[in-house]
């Protein structure tokens, strides 16, 4: 490795990648010569993150798995630089999204219960396509719905860390849940009790 | 309040007292994702208490946004209309008496619907923060930069010998089952001189006949070689060529291009 | 801009565009609002240049544009980065490997007379550029067939000095072929008859 030093290896690792690195992919750069054990690694990365201060890009950690990216302070600019538009999501599909990430593994009908609206083939297919939603089992029940979860994607995507930094629910009106305990919210959410009937795409 | 798209343009906020003219449907059935949201919406503009809703008067503006859904979208309005139902049911529940020793709680006919928009706003409340967090081409941009020196490198399939030989032992009973004859039956040494020497005067165009033997391979090496050429020359890979009597033999390969 | 400097904005820039960048699309990053002038575009690049020292990165120019690159230096480490994954070989590729090795120089007609099996031009291919094989020849026979044979590659990787250190083919056939008896492997392997008749033209 002569006088290139680890740190500079991750960071140039990092700039080139243009997706998250996981730690075993950071230690298969070195090959088979003396790869540099997670201790090491760490304060290595922890170095790249410091030298990040003061500039324009971050390290951010998906999961297992750091990036760097540009700060948001400067979307401003960058964001003249490219021509296209961010896409815009409509509020049905962020609605379903939402309900997916905070309710997962959750069924269509699931979600059509809390949105009291059907949730069409189109959402469910955009938001499989986008690799933001994936199809992790299907529930145990008549019919055998599919049950949906969030992807690896979406974390990336939305720079969350894992799904544990999702703001938490926001209690509305909770000190009055007329009549209802706190307890009870999240267990009907559940849909044990199946989803009512205003909330079927059939229905008239 | 959720914002609203009309062709293409933004706006934060729906008129304060918003009087729909038919060809505004669409910007209701965009901005509303649903009967809940609808609701939700009607209860906020006039800053009623969802735990009290007015279910006469509520109903009444809910009933003036479908019927403009109805003319337009029906198919949408599906989803509205059982709302629409459940409103009205709730309707005719609280004009009927109260059982006198009824649960005051449980004989409230809007309880679930209570529960239901509670829940719905929760989320709702979810997909603002989800929307608002920084993303990757919105707000966030990744680092991609070109590296100077790039190949791909293509590392070797995993084959070991034993796989090789596990496809050889297969091919081989195979071939037994179907061909009468012996093929594969040749020594290996000859055939690999035979490459090793078609290789030679490939490269060296003109080899002369004894430089192509070892003496130090000792005389097993040496009728090995000799039986190599032998081969070769049988194949009409190579052919041989002597300009004078004892003069020396020169190998050369057959090309024809 | 308050405290954002024009260098961090050319790096963000440079660090996400993926391509490089003119001048004019660096001025344009700035909108309306007070762009800069050539020469403190100029000298706010010499500064991203110099920050790049003693780093894993270099500002290179293309005609007069101009980009983020990693140096040379780092290629080995980020070669591995990209590196395909190993690929994996099929029944019919190891079979054709097996006969290469063990008949050279034989030609693909020969090769498809013992599978019993067309072998296709794709496996052929795929063992060429691995560069295990190659064609060593073409047989004098109408058509001219290429002869193929295995490579120092071949033996490199299969860890042998030579063919001849390729188990003998007497333990593979015996095990797998009934029909010959035994006491006949031994004599073929030492070379001493000549060719079988076998070893002809290639008619499947």
């Amino acid at each position: 490795m002569s006088d290139i030093q680890l740190k500079h290896i991750l960071q140039a690792a990092l700039f080139a990648a243009g997706e998250p690195l996981t730690l075993e992919r950071m230690v298969a750069l070195f090959g088979e010569e003396a790869p540099p054990d997670r201790a090491t690694l760490l304060a290595a990365l922890a170095e790249v993150e410091q030298d990040c201060q003061g500039g324009p890009l971050e390290l951010q950690r998906i999961e297992n798995a750091y990036r760097l990216q540009t700060r948001r302070e400067f979307a401003p600019w960058l964001n003249r630089l490219f021509a296209e538009r961010p896409a815009r999501y409509s509020r049905a599909v962020l609605e379903t999204l939402a309900i997916i990430a905070y309710r997962q593994p959750v069924t269509r009908g699931e979600i059509e219960a809390i949105r009291g609206v059907a949730v069409s083939s189109e959402i469910i297919r955009a938001l499989t396509q986008r690799e933001w939603i994936r199809q992790v089992g299907a529930k145990e029940v008549p019919g055998r719905p599919a049950l949906y979860g969030t992807t690896r994607a979406f974390l990336e995507h939305f720079n969350l860390k894992s799904l544990e930094e999702l703001p938490p629910l926001a209690e509305v009106h909770a000190e009055a849940n007329a009549g209802l305990s706190d307890s009870e919210l999240p267990e009907e959410a559940e849909g044990t009790e199946g989803p009512p009937a205003a909330a079927g795409p059939d229905t008239p | 309040m959720s914002t609203v798209l009309v062709r293409g343009e933004e706006f934060t906020q729906l008129p304060p007292d918003l009087y729909i003219p038919p060809d505004a449907l669409e910007v209701i059935l965009e901005s509303f994702s649903g009967p809940l949201d609808l609701l939700l919406y009607l209860i906020r503009r006039d800053n009623l208490d969802i735990l009290d809703i007015p279910i006469a008067e509520v109903t009444r503006q809910y009933m003036v946004y479908v019927e403009l859904m109805k003319a337009v979208k029906l198919e949408l309005a599906a989803d509205y209309l059982v709302m629409a139902a459940a409103l009205a049911e709730i309707k005719s529940r609280m004009l009927l008496p109260r059982p006198a020793q009824a649960d005051e709680e449980e004989a409230d006919p809007r309880a679930e619907l209570v529960r239901r928009l509670l829940l719905y706003e929760r989320y709702r409340t979810a997909v603002e923060q989800l929307d608002a967090r920084p993303r990757i081409g919105r707000e966030l941009h990744l680092v991609a930069v070109p590296v100077d020196g790039r190949r791909t490198e293509r590392p070797p399939p995993q084959v070991r010998m034993d796989d090789l030989l596990e496809a050889l032992r297969s091919v081989l009973t195979r071939a037994a089952a179907f061909a009468h004859h012996t093929i594969l039956r040749e020594p290996l040494s000859v055939r690999e001189r035979m490459t090793q020497i078609l290789d030679r005067v490939r490269v060296d165009g003109y080899t002369e006949f004894s430089a192509l033997f070892d003496p130090g391979e000792g005389r097993r090496g040496l009728v090995v070689t000799f039986l190599a050429i032998l081969e070769l020359s049988r194949e009409a890979l190579v052919s041989f060529v002597q300009n004078d009597a004892f003069a020396p033999i020169h190998i050369k390969a057959n090309t024809h291009e």
